[in-house]
Formats: C-alpha cells, structure tokens, sequence
C-alpha cells in the first residue's frame, strides 16, 4: 500500500508495541526524527530494542525516550558522546544492555534485512573484540566475520520532502540512516518538512521508493517545521 | 465460500483470465508482472486501483506500453518493450530493484509458468531439452521474493498433459513459492493444506480431478 | 584520482589486457555503451570474460565482440533472446563457456564485489539447478545459497550525464547496472551523452559518485550522441 | 633515498604534523580524515591538490568548517561539526558510503590512535578501562577498508611509554592495516618487511630505537 500521510505525530506512531525493534533514523542530530520519537514516548510502548548510531544527544528525541524508561537494548556504533549522558547513567547503572556494532556493519546488516540477504561475510571487526564468538571465514586469502541481518518492527525517520505516495528526497548529510533503515523495517514511518503532491518530485531523484514507506507525517502544520 | 463451478461455458480466454487476475490484485498493491502474458493483466485493473507496477529493470511506478511520440530508448520494461512513466514513478539501479524484490516489498508477482507442483513449486524457466541454451532472467528473484506468486497458464499443454502436477519435471524455478495459480479452466490456491480449486470454467470439480494426479480440495466442502 | 575525460573512444579503452573481466553495462540496448564495446573490439584486447545481463542483441555492440571471438566467457542471466543469434550460434558451437546467473544474484555478486562483502547467503535460486554444487545454509528457517562476488578489472557502462570529476547521473532505465558496475570495477569507463563542468550536476541526485569512474568518454563530439 | 634526521630542532608540533601527513597525500586521492587531529590536515593540503574528501556520514566533496550563516543543521561532517560542500560534491545514505569505504575506494584514511604494533595492528578506539562506555564509529571501517591507513599520533603517551609497540594492549581496530605512522618524533612506514624510520625529529634513530621495544630498520641502511 502507498503511504498514509499524517498531520498529528502520534495518529503517526500509533501501534507500536512494547517489544518492538525500533530503528531510528540519524546521525547525531542530523536527520534524526524527534517529532516522532516524542511522539513515541507519548505513545508508551516500552521494553524497546533501539537501533540507531548514537545513544541519544541531550535530553531531547531519543535521550529522552531512554531517560522514561522505555528501551531495554541500544544497538548502535558510538552511544559515548559529550552530550550522551542519559545513556551514560543508564548504561552504568546496569539498566540498558548494549551491543556496540561497526558504523558501516551496523547499516550493511539492515540493508541486509531490506535485501533479503540472510547473511554476510564482513572484513570489519576482524581479530577485534567486536568478532569475538562470531563465526569467521577466510575468502581468497582475507578474513571476514560473519554477520546477520538487523530487522525492524518500525523505523522512525527524518526526510526533507516527501509526495503523497510515500517517495522520499533528504538534504545533504541528514540522509544518513534514513534510506536504509526504511527498507529495513515492517512498518516504516517518515516525518518530512512538507509534503507535495504526487509527480511534484523528480523521478530520478527519489532517493526512498514510496514502496518502503508506509506512514509520513507532514511537519509543515506544526511548528516542528525544521 | 464455496467453489464455483462455471459449467454453461468454455475455458477462459486470455483477456478473461488477465481480468480474473487483475480482480484479485489488492487496490494499492506493489506488483510485478512477468514477461508475456503476465503483462496483459495492466490493462484490466481498474482505473483508481492505485497498484503500482514495478520492473525489475529498476522503475517503480510503470505505466502503458509506450506508442508513437512516447517510445524512449531509455525507458523499457522487463521484456525490452518501450513504456511510459506515471506521477509518482522513481529509478532505481539493478541491485536497488532486485534488492526490493528479494527483500519481500512486493506484494504481488504474476508469473508464466510450463509447471507448478502441488507444493507450489514453480518451473518456469527452462524446458531442460538438452540443446536449450539456459536463460533465467529475473524469474528465480521474483519467485524467491514476492510475498505472493500468481501464476497464469493453461491447464494442459497441448498434448492434453496436466500442467499442474505432483512434483515438477521441468528444472525449478522456485520451491513452494506459488500461492495461486490462475489458468483457462480453474483457479487454485496452493498452500500447506494443498491445492483448493476455487473456480472452474467449462468443466466441473469432478472431470478436473479425473485429469490431474493432484488431490483437489475444494472450498465449503466438508472433509 | 578524479576521472580523466576523452573524446575519443579509442583513447578511453586503451590499454585493456587479454584475459581481462569486464563488465559490461546496459539491460537490452537500454543503457548498453556500444561506442565503447565497439572502440573495445578495435583495441584488440581477447580471451575475455564478459559479465553482462544478456549476450548481445543483433549483430552490433557485445554481439559484435563475441562474433570477433574476443570473449572465452559469458556471465549473464538472461543470454537467448530473439536477436541473439551470435551468441547462440558460439555456444551451440562449443566456442563459448556460459555462467547463468539469476539476474538479481548477478547484480548483488558485483554490488558484493564493490562494498568489500566477501560472500553472501541469498534465497534466489535454491533448490534448482543454478545452485548446484554450491553451499547453503538454512538461518532463521529459510534456506539460502552461498554466492561470491563478481569482480571487474574493467567495467563499461553509459550514463547519461557526467561533470568533469566523474559524477554520473542516468536517465530512466538506462541506469539499470551501470551504478553497481562502477563499484565493481578496477578501471570504470563511462560513456556520457555530454559533460558538464564540475558543479552543475546537484549533489542530491548524483547516482555514480566520482570516486568510482576513472575515465569518461564524452559523446557530443562524436555522433554518437545518441 | 635515506632516513633523515632533523637534529636541530624539537619534537613537530601538531601543526607541522598535519602539514607532513598533508604533504604525503598524493594529488587527487579520495581521503577520509577522522576525527579530531586528523581533522586538521585539510587545512594543510595545498590549493589545487585536487583530494577530494570523503565523511563516513555520506558525502564526497566536503569542505572546510562552517562559520556563520554557512552552519546548516542538515551538512555535518563525522564529528558532527557543521561543514560545507564543494562544487562536484555528492550524497548518499550509510550503507552506501561504507560500501565505498569497505569496497577498497578511498586511497587514504588518516587516523589518531593509542596503540600501533610493528605489523600495523592499530588499537584507537577503546581504551580498555572496565568502566569505559565501548564506542567504536566508524573506525574499524575505516581502517579496513581504505587502500592505505596513515596514522598520526604522539610517539610517546605522557608518562614516556611508547605508543609504537611490539604488539597493541589495548583492544584492537584492525589487524596489519596502518602503512604510515606519522608521530611528533619519527615518520615510519609499515609494511611486511618491518618498521621503517623514514624521518626523525628532535631525536636521533639511534635514541629512538633504544626508547623502543620495536626493530627499526632504517633507509638507504646497508643491512
């Protein structure tokens, strides 16, 4: 089915279950989609995986989701940042599980779920703790660990524009995650700064195919228009 | 429901059995259609369908068959045949496209086939004669990847053998991948619990049985 | 290096080697650089192995290289159709050695080749006889072939517009396997309708980044400008 | 060629560092600068070098910071610090940029680091405190899958040990992967052969081998 667009950010998120894997599009602050993740916190559901680079910046978006409690599982490649103190007191109270995965193996395993690969040979991490207890290979005389598909339950992220259809343009480096993730995911939820109408974006410029996108919530009524 | 036995009729003919297919086509669905008679199916779903066409040579968003004026060199479909663009449409390389259809995003595939088995595998690819020069194209990926296979064919080849049959003699395609199979004189769904007819055209559930070595079970009735 | 630009094809397939992959792009005559495969039989260069999505239409192009005896080996998925009669008088002959490849598979074995995976499980083709002989893996209940990447030492493709660093952009299905190819190649050559300067394509639509093409051949001198 | 010794002088400062590391950068390469001092070496690439500079975050064609109105939310580089784009720059998502870096694409990535043993094993992204949040980024990527790893540290960690040792201690990022480590006291190429001194500062290769637990070997040396 073509996209749904929404004007309400939690109409946007409804039905998100408590124990759903959640991906969440950006890298710091750049294109990551605090409308929807407030809006998930609202929403309530809880005992989360999240996957996403960082581990939330400040005490907004996804720091705040950690803050109330909700997520029981960061994967992500770097949660240690200057600002990342909510995921800091959590993690060393013993009240998040972490699993710390190689930026470019992090988005190669969901492109993996998106692409129906069910499993790769990956050179990165090799002989590093990040291998350990991971199956390895040697191919052609080089090493690879192998690595498994990271599928969501919902992904939440943050484009420049979308059509009524569901495609998808970014802008400059806040595309990131959000491309990937969209494939990756059952249900996949794109906030957007205005919506246009079908055949108003170029086609050899759609950078997500409506096919990946269920939900879009149009920013332009709120103030959230950023 | 029950089975529907059209029996003051023939079998289907081709236009009718692309319009039976197109019917069943979820309004708003993602779908490919193969190569050939597969194609035929655009031209009846409904206008306001939304269905989205997609082909595997990297386009999403399909239109017609492109005439006169309309014909670009740049912009063909799977089987090389010149077609048109519609609002909404987007490209996409090779991996991109075959990466969506691996990955499950369609929704529906419409496949020709020589066999399928009553397992659902699919043959659709290669006759297996031994100085037949193997070409498989796109048919493993969309077979492998589509939530749903549609397949339409004749019944009977035209030596009068079944082409639904127990176990596939022509080389796969694609193992229990087929969840309906629509051809001239019935239509089938295939799943775990077997093969049920759901309608026949010109011939009753009873004489369909007689002709093929697949147990049929049928819709309403009590097993 | 940023790409180097020719007008002349001769110049811009120099130096390919004897028993060289290349990788050859276009679906049908849709996106196939023919000004190249053509200047490609001129330079001489024999015992190929040619890796393309089919094997030559009529008598022109790649039909025209396998006729001049130049390729030892054909990959491609889709080799008979109805204009296909060169190659299919080589095989029938004996004087071709062919790989079939289901078409995505071929696809993501060269995307594989370019993003540094070292083998792949895939779900296209169990079960039949294009994944004889190779390993499979059953993971989460599903079953899946092991396939290795396919790499260039050279990849000919056409794009539509290139600027003077190499950047691509394609037009509509012309794009097809030029993208994965430039990845996959040793040495990309891409033939362009014309070149712009450096900055005049958008940085948001640009589908072949520069890094990947080495040389352009620019086609609005020639009157191949098709 | 032979190892130069720069006797009169002291330790380089990261300046000069950076202009070395920038010196060595052949015209043209696609290069990644990590963050933090490595950051720095853009500033010291002359005009007209043609380098074109890859963000992990998915750009080609980065510029220089942004000041001022230039800073733009959307156009950050892999410290997430405001950057700008150049003419024939060029995005794309994640997967795809690490592919271009796995894939063997970019010529050089310049590094900071702890530790780099004699093979090139390079240890930079955990310090192994038990209390230490692990965070790896993008390093690993990076020093697997540039064609070649230029590392530039301090030789020496403040209390004196050596940073250039026999084998890493701390946890590592990648195996036999630095060509080049450029410190404040020496410039060394790794390679099979060993640890090469090509350059010396403030230090003489006599001194700098009796501070080392590493074999050096030495340029235009007869051994």
């Amino acid at each position: 089915m073509t996209a749904a667009v929404f004007t309400d950010p939690d109409e946007a998120v409804a039905g998100v279950a408590d124990g759903s894997t959640v991906l969440i599009g950006g890298f710091g602050l750049a294109g990551m989609p605090v409308p929807l993740v407030d809006a998930l916190i609202r929403q309530g559901a809880t005992g989360l995986t999240v996957v996403s680079n960082n581990a939330g910046n400040g005490d907004t978006g996804l720091a705040a989701l950690l803050a109330a409690g909700r997520v029981r599982k960061m994967i992500c490649s770097f949660p240690r940042q200057s600002d990342s103190w909510v995921f800091d007191g959590l993690y060393r109270a013993g009240k998040i599980e972490l699993e710390v995965v190689p930026q470019g193996t992090l988005a190669e395993r969901m492109r993996a779920a998106g692409a129906g690969i069910g499993a790769f040979y990956c050179p990165t991490g090799v002989g590093t703790p990040l291998a350990e207890g991971k199956e390895t290979r040697t191919i052609d005389g080089r090493d690879y660990v192998l690595e498994y598909p990271i599928k969501g339950d919902v992904a939440l992220i943050g484009a420049h524009v979308g059509d009524r259809m569901g495609n998808l343009v970014y802008r400059k480096t806040a595309r990131n995650f959000g491309p990937v993730m969209a494939t990756a995911a059952t249900l996949t939820i794109a906030q957007v700064r205005h919506v246009v109408e079908t055949g108003a974006l170029d086609p050899e410029s759609v950078v997500t195919p409506c096919i990946y996108v269920d939900r879009i919530l149009d920013l332009s009524a709120t103030e959230d228009s950023r | 429901m029950s089975t529907v036995e059209h029996l003051g009729r023939g079998p289907l003919g081709r236009d009718e059995l692309a319009a039976l297919v197109a019917r069943d086509i979820p309004p708003g669905s993602f779908v490919n259609l193969g190569i050939g008679q597969p194609t035929t199916v655009a031209d009846h779903l409904p206008a306001g369908s939304g269905v989205v066409l997609h082909t595997e040579n990297g386009m999403l968003g399909m239109g017609p068959a492109a005439h006169g004026d309309e014909i670009d060199p740049d912009l063909v479909n799977a089987g090389k045949i010149p077609v048109t663009e519609l609002p909404g449409a987007s490209y996409f390389h090779h991996a991109d496209s075959f990466a969506m259809m691996r990955g499950g995003h369609l929704d529906v595939c419409v496949l020709g086939a020589f066999q399928v088995s009553a397992r659902g595998d699919l043959a659709n690819w290669h006759t297996g004669a031994p100085d037949a020069i193997p070409a498989v194209g796109g048919a493993m990926d969309l077979a492998t990847g589509a939530k749903q296979v549609f397949v339409m064919m004749t019944l009977f080849a035209k030596d009068g053998t079944p082409k639904l049959v127990p176990e596939c003699t022509y080389p796969l395609t694609g193992l229990t991948c087929v969840s309906r199979l629509y051809t001239d004189r019935a239509v089938f769904h295939i799943g775990r619990q077997g093969v049920t007819v759901t309608e026949t055209y010109g011939m009753s559930v009873a004489e369909l049985a007689s002709r093929l070595e697949v147990p049929l079970r049928t819709l309403g009735a009590a097993e």
